[in-house]
């Protein structure tokens, strides 16, 4: 059984059927990418899984168990953690400080020793420190530790997203275009970062524009286009279907985000 | 019967004048996502020129006209000065300079006008008028008549005028809106001046029934806002509704419950309403985007 | 580092505390001292939930109330000392806020503002009108806090004034310590980043509606203690405290000298208690000048007082 | 680093720096604006004109008065600033002030503390009674306008009445007395509606009262625009039952707020509202006439029961310097303790160690309406 599985699932906007039934598969140390046209509901998915939208039909499992609907947080103690496309950083905190929040389930306890700063609170945010400072070194940002978060560049930030998912020590890592923005250069050192973190065993499940870094790293591929799955499989498998090359061209009149 | 019919009366006069203020509150709101604080001073300007206009010897109509101008600079005034510098501020931020403006306002008024309370005659006399045991104030049709008059302008002015799309527009996005060539600034002065002279005129109607002086603005702010929050801030037909409904249960619960604790029970209706519908009875639900 | 620079604050307002009444002229500057270390706590309690948790309230006061008059009652109706009426205003503050905090909490801008100024009107109207018990609009009489007498026992002999400035700075020192703890603890940082982002705050973990209702909660009993305190120490009490108004001043205040920052807050409340005392000279147009300077803040120094202030002068040191 | 510490403190107290060496200093804290401004505003007019006539007469002990004055805006706890600021910073020797029951109360605290005389502008009975050392007032209690109103009442066999007041200090305090006191007077209250300060129309409470079986008379406790709007919207309703209103509306203004409407209402009120229909050898001609000419002078408009108010507290207290001798607080205290016939705006005062206020029923007059004016029933 996959860690993830999504059955099914489904939302309408206004009437409007954004995403239709959808399914696929997650397993441990995968990566599996989402692609599609730009409002074929790549995002809207996600959002769905991560618990952002209540989906109208389908079912999301976690390990076997049914998570459909649940919060946020409530995915996040179940090892679910995610990053935005359109990047959600905790701006007026510094850089260090949002990938200590990152750490919240491992460190938070209790109120009042939060509120008095007794020994065991302190040694809770030393803790998360010590394991953030770390994570931001991996991403290549422990330089920039101390600084406010808002004053990093986009390529930073999206780096940043990923190092405060990373904190939760997740299970299941969903990153929604974490390429976006970056140069070639910062772009390699988030595709070896991705593949890094499936080898410890996390199941990733990826959204990119980027085809190449798409073609490269993942184990499997789901295509979407207006909100239904139109292929399903292995990175050459999919970049040959008729369908595929069709819902790109047809709809991109052979911009920017072309299969590679 | 006829108890109830006077409540009612009663009720839907009030309610009439919270719906004016609070179909103020709708304009700004919806050019600027910007909830005016000051918004009960333009009522209280327009009650005070008024007045002291006409005391002075211009006649009625002209001191009426006069207000409202005067209220529809203050307000264009205030978005100049004020808001528009105040750009993207968090709410809070925007909460206080309505209010920094209002106290502003108020002290102004008090200086260049004076402490007293002042009433003109009604528009159409003061000798009331009984239907089968109901007296009713011929001002009291005027506030009503022009409240409903002002919300049909403004229904029309926002879904059929290309004007009142484009301050939707820059509500919805500024940027956008500017993109497609509308003219924002002009846009949030617009808003601005119609608000103060819908708010002004709430003030003048409501002078020779419930009195003006320089500092009724926060009352009339309080039951404006509260009002333009029940009926979900932003849509018209919201403030007209949340405004009726706003002094009907005031003046119902005077009559048949208590008066004590009319006001409470109207905040409470406010609460309850809020906890089954967060945006009010008729706002939109707006979905986080992510 | 970080633990430095907060106790750093911590000291630097304990010596200003302590050195000021060098400066005093008269004893009428311990009054206006002790006001402003009142509405400070109020308005550090304003910090927790609107500059670290982002959420509006516009009925505060009514929380004060409760502190106030829970300190004007339970001694005369449960027979208990005035110091433990305060602690059960708390607890009953704390109480009521946990209670309607869940529901109104889901609401948000504006709505929240209307739904928590709806609160402080429904406190203000029950102390207004419940005449028999509460005294009504004319205000009752609050009992003796009797800790002066207890000093001068053991040899500590205070004007009044003084005690009262000494009193309260304790629980604005208290206060700003507990709450500088919160800001860079676990539940802080959780705090601060549902204001940045609910979303994301909830795909770390952050139990949302929680942490809002702690802040919630937490700030309540800042304004008790703070409504307590300021009914102790003028020995009457009207609802004034729960007013609209007064709901209004502590925001004002909290936003004024810089929502985020705990220093920023207290120097919001000094200064705002401090400047109706500067205008007498100018009465006619105090008004004018408080709104002006309320509207000038917000448009030229968006986070506050304190905060730009003090980043104007690292830029240049 | 004290100086310097000292300096900082006196910039930010721009206000404080007292101007002119004064000779005897006299404080004050009334409501100007505010809520209560109907009464604080003219109560500081009063003051201004008074002390600035007395100075020019050459003032008190062959000293001047120095007049210092804040606006207290309403609120208790600005009150209580003031007065302290008035006593430990301005050292005065007195305060004259609090428009309202409640920043008087405030005051009270202080006073008693600093061992202050303090006369105070606010109704409420529980100023004076029980007794404090320091602290006297002018004004007639609300208790008093109770009692006088259902005298009236009584005598015209109207027993059985309707109630409604404010929701403010003044209104719920008059209120809850006359509720106290109305079994003394065979006076029966039927019905008890409430309004708010600010409220824009009272005909739900009135629709009550009219439909209220066996009520005689309506009794309207309150101050500011409600008496005015209640007086109306009274008329509207084609009430036609006696109406009474309390004394908080004792001013011309009154009049034309309420319009028509207000023809036949009857207040208990003070001389001054009928100035010019006493005789001349009513005791209290002089001081009426002379105090109503100099406010009309001065401030443009017509007198009120309030002005009155302040201005019998200055004139007290300055009798009460004179007979002293020195400008000291315990011996202003005990002399303002010693007045014994002093007749002013409001009645004549005669106080004692235990009375206050030392104003009996005598001063008070039914007043009533009629044709736009007040004149004195009897």
């Amino acid at each position: 059984m996959p860690l993830l599985s999504v059955e099914g699932l489904g939302i309408d906007f206004g009437g409007l059927r954004a995403v239709n039934d959808v399914g696929f598969g997650v397993e441990p140390g995968e990566i599996v990418s989402v692609i599609g046209p730009n409002g074929a509901g790549k995002t809207t998915l996600f959002n769905m899984i991560s618990g952002a939208y209540r989906p109208a039909r389908g079912k999301v499992s976690l390990d076997g168990e049914a998570v459909t609907g649940m919060a946020p947080n409530q995915l996040a103690e179940r090892g679910l953690s995610r990053t935005f496309q359109n990047l959600q950083i905790f701006q007026k905190m510094s850089v260090l400080e949002n990938v200590m929040t990152g750490r919240h389930l491992k460190a938070r306890g209790s109120l009042v020793a939060d509120l008095f700063s007794t020994p065991a609170s302190r040694r809770r945010t030393a803790e998360a420190r010590t394991v953030a400072s770390g994570l931001l070194a991996r991403v290549g940002l422990d330089r920039a530790a101390d600084q406010q978060a808002s004053s990093l560049s986009y390529g930073a930030l999206k780096r940043l997203e990923i190092a405060r998912a990373l904190a939760l020590e997740p299970r299941i890592l969903l990153l929604d275009e974490p390429a976006a923005g970056c140069n070639a250069v910062e772009t390699e050192e988030i595709d070896h970062l991705i593949a890094d973190v499936a080898k410890s065993g996390v199941a990733i499940l990826l959204v990119e524009h980027d085809m190449k870094m798409v073609m490269r790293i993942s184990s499997h591929i789901v295509v979407l286009d207006r909100g239904e799955k139109i292929a399903e499989g292995k990175p050459e498998k999919v970049s040959r279907d008729p369908k595929v090359i069709e819902a790109y061209l047809g709809v991109q009149e052979g911009s920017g985000h072309a299969l590679g | 019967m006829t108890e109830l019919l006077q409540y009612l009366v009663s009720g839907t006069t009030v309610g009439a004048a919270y719906a004016l203020v609070a179909l103020g509150f709708t304009i700004i709101y919806n050019a600027s996502d910007v909830v005016n604080f000051a918004q009960g001073e333009f009522v209280m300007l327009g009650g005070m020129v008024t007045f002291f206009a006409w005391q002075a010897g211009v006649p009625l109509p002209l001191a009426a006209l006069l207000a409202i101008v005067a209220a529809a600079v203050i307000g264009v005034l205030l978005n100049k000065l004020a808001i528009e510098r105040a750009g993207a501020a968090p709410v809070v931020s925007l909460i206080i300079i309505t209010i920094g403006a209002s106290i502003f306002l108020r002290g102004g008024a008090q200086l260049v006008f004076d402490k007293q309370l002042h009433r003109f005659p009604g528009f159409s006399g003061d000798e009331p008028m009984n239907v089968g045991g109901v007296t009713i104030l011929p001002q009291g049709l005027w506030v009503v008549a022009v409240a409903v008059m002002v919300f049909v302008l403004l229904y029309v002015f926002f879904t059929r005028t290309l004007t009142g799309k484009a301050i939707l527009a820059t509500a919805n996005n500024r940027v956008a809106a500017k993109l497609v060539g509308i003219n924002t600034d002009y846009m949030m002065s617009l808003s601005f001046a119609l608000s103060a002279a819908i708010g002004a005129l709430a003030g003048i109607l409501m002078t020779p029934i419930s009195l003006t002086s320089y500092d009724l603005g926060v009352p009339f702010a309080l039951k404006g806002f509260a009002a333009a929050m029940l009926g979900g801030m932003g849509v018209p037909v919201g403030a007209l509704v949340g405004g009726l409904l706003l002094g009907l249960i005031e003046a119902l619960t005077a009559g048949l419950v208590s008066s004590t604790y009319k006001d409470a029970v109207a905040f409470i209706v406010i609460l309850v309403v809020l906890f089954w519908m967060p945006q009010g009875l008729f706002g939109r639900k707006s979905m986080e985007r992510v | 580092m970080r633990l430095s620079s907060k106790h750093l604050t911590l000291l630097i307002l304990l010596a200003i505390v302590a050195l000021a009444p060098l400066a005093f002229p008269s004893n009428f500057y311990y009054r206006i001292g002790a006001l402003a270390f009142v509405n400070g706590l109020a308005v550090t309690g304003l910090v927790i939930l609107i500059g670290f948790a982002g959420q509006v309230s516009l009925g505060h006061a009514g929380f004060a109330g409760i502190g106030a008059y829970t300190c004007a009652l339970a001694p005369i109706y449960l027979g208990l000392h005035p110091a433990l009426a305060m602690l059960l205003g708390t607890v009953i503050s704390a109480g009521i806020a946990w209670l309607i905090g869940g529901p109104i909490l889901r609401l948000k801008g504006y709505y929240l503002g209307v739904a928590t100024l709806g609160f402080g009107i429904l406190v203000s109207m029950v102390l207004a009108n419940e005449v028999p018990i509460t005294g009504g609009a004319d205000g009752r009489e609050v009992p003796e806090l009797g800790l002066r007498a207890a000093l001068k026992f053991i040899g500590i002999d205070l004007s009044n004034a003084q005690f009262w400035y000494a009193f309260t700075a304790l629980f604005l020192l208290g206060g700003a310590w507990v709450a500088s703890n919160l800001h860079d603890s676990a539940a802080g940082r959780a705090l601060r980043a549902l204001h940045d982002s609910e979303i994301a705050a909830g795909t770390v973990g952050v139990d949302v509606a929680r942490y809002k209702l702690s802040a919630f909660v937490l700030s309540a009993v800042y304004a008790s203690l703070s409504g307590s305190l300021l009914a102790l120490m003028n020995k009457f009490i009207t609802p004034d405290v729960a007013g609209f108004l007064h709901s209004v001043e502590l925001v004002t205040m909290t936003v004024l000298g810089g929502a985020g920052s705990v220093p920023g807050a207290i120097a919001g409340a000094t200064l705002l208690t401090l400047l109706p005392q500067a205008l007498t000279a100018l009465q006619a147009y105090e008004h004018m000048i408080l709104g002006l300077i309320m509207m000038l803040v917000m448009i030229f120094m968006r986070d506050g007082l304190v905060p730009t202030l003090s980043r104007a002068l690292r830029g240049r040191g | 680093m004290k100086s310097v510490l000292k300096a900082a403190v006196a910039a930010l107290m721009i206000g404080v720096a007292s101007p002119a060496l004064a000779d005897i200093k006299i404080g004050s804290t009334v409501s100007e604006t505010g809520p209560a401004s109907s009464l604080g505003d003219p109560e500081a007019k009063t003051l201004r004109m008074l002390v600035d006539e007395i100075n020019a007469a050459g003032g008190v002990l062959g000293e001047k008065i120095e007049l210092v004055s804040y606006d207290d805006a309403g609120d208790p706890n600005k009150a209580r600033t003031f007065a302290t600021r008035l006593i430990e910073d301005d050292e005065v020797v007195a305060i004259v002030g609090g428009s309202t029951t409640a920043t008087t109360m405030s005051i009270m605290q202080v006073v008693a503390d600093a061992e202050i005389p303090f006369i105070s502008l606010a109704g409420a009975l529980e100023i004076v009674d029980p007794v404090q050392p320091w602290t006297f007032k002018t004004p007639h209690t609300d208790r008093m306008a109770c009692g006088k109103i259902f005298e009236n009442m009584k005598a015209g066999g109207l027993t059985k009445i309707g109630l409604i007041s404010g929701s403010d200090g003044f209104g719920a305090s008059m209120r809850k007395h006359c509720v106290d006191i109305a079994g003394d007077y065979g006076i029966e209250i039927l019905a008890d509606e409430i309004y708010g300060p600010t409220d824009a129309d009272m005909t739900p409470q009135l629709t009550n009262l009219r439909s209220k079986e066996g009520v005689q008379a309506i009794l309207n406790a309150g101050f500011g625009q409600g008496p005015a709007i209640v007086t109306r919207n009274y008329g509207q309703l084609g009430i036609k039952t006696p109406l009474y209103q309390s004394h908080g509306v004792a001013s011309k203004a009154f009049i034309e707020l309420a319009g028509p409407a207000s023809n036949g209402v009857k207040i208990p009120g003070t001389a001054i509202l009928i100035a010019d229909q006493l005789s001349q050898d009513d005791p209290q001609y002089a001081v009426v006439t002379a105090y109503r000419k100099i406010y009309e002078e001065k401030a443009g408009s017509p007198a009120s029961t309030f002005g009155g108010y302040a201005h019998d507290a200055l004139r007290l207290l300055v009798d009460a310097i004179n007979r002293a001798g020195a400008a000291e607080p315990q011996a202003i205290r005990d002399a303002i303790e010693q007045t014994k016939g002093f007749v002013g705006v409001t009645g004549a005062f005669n106080m004692s160690a235990t009375d206050h206020l030392g104003l009996d029923l005598s001063a008070f007059r039914m007043l009533e309406i009629k044709d736009g004016n007040w004149v004195l029933l009897q």
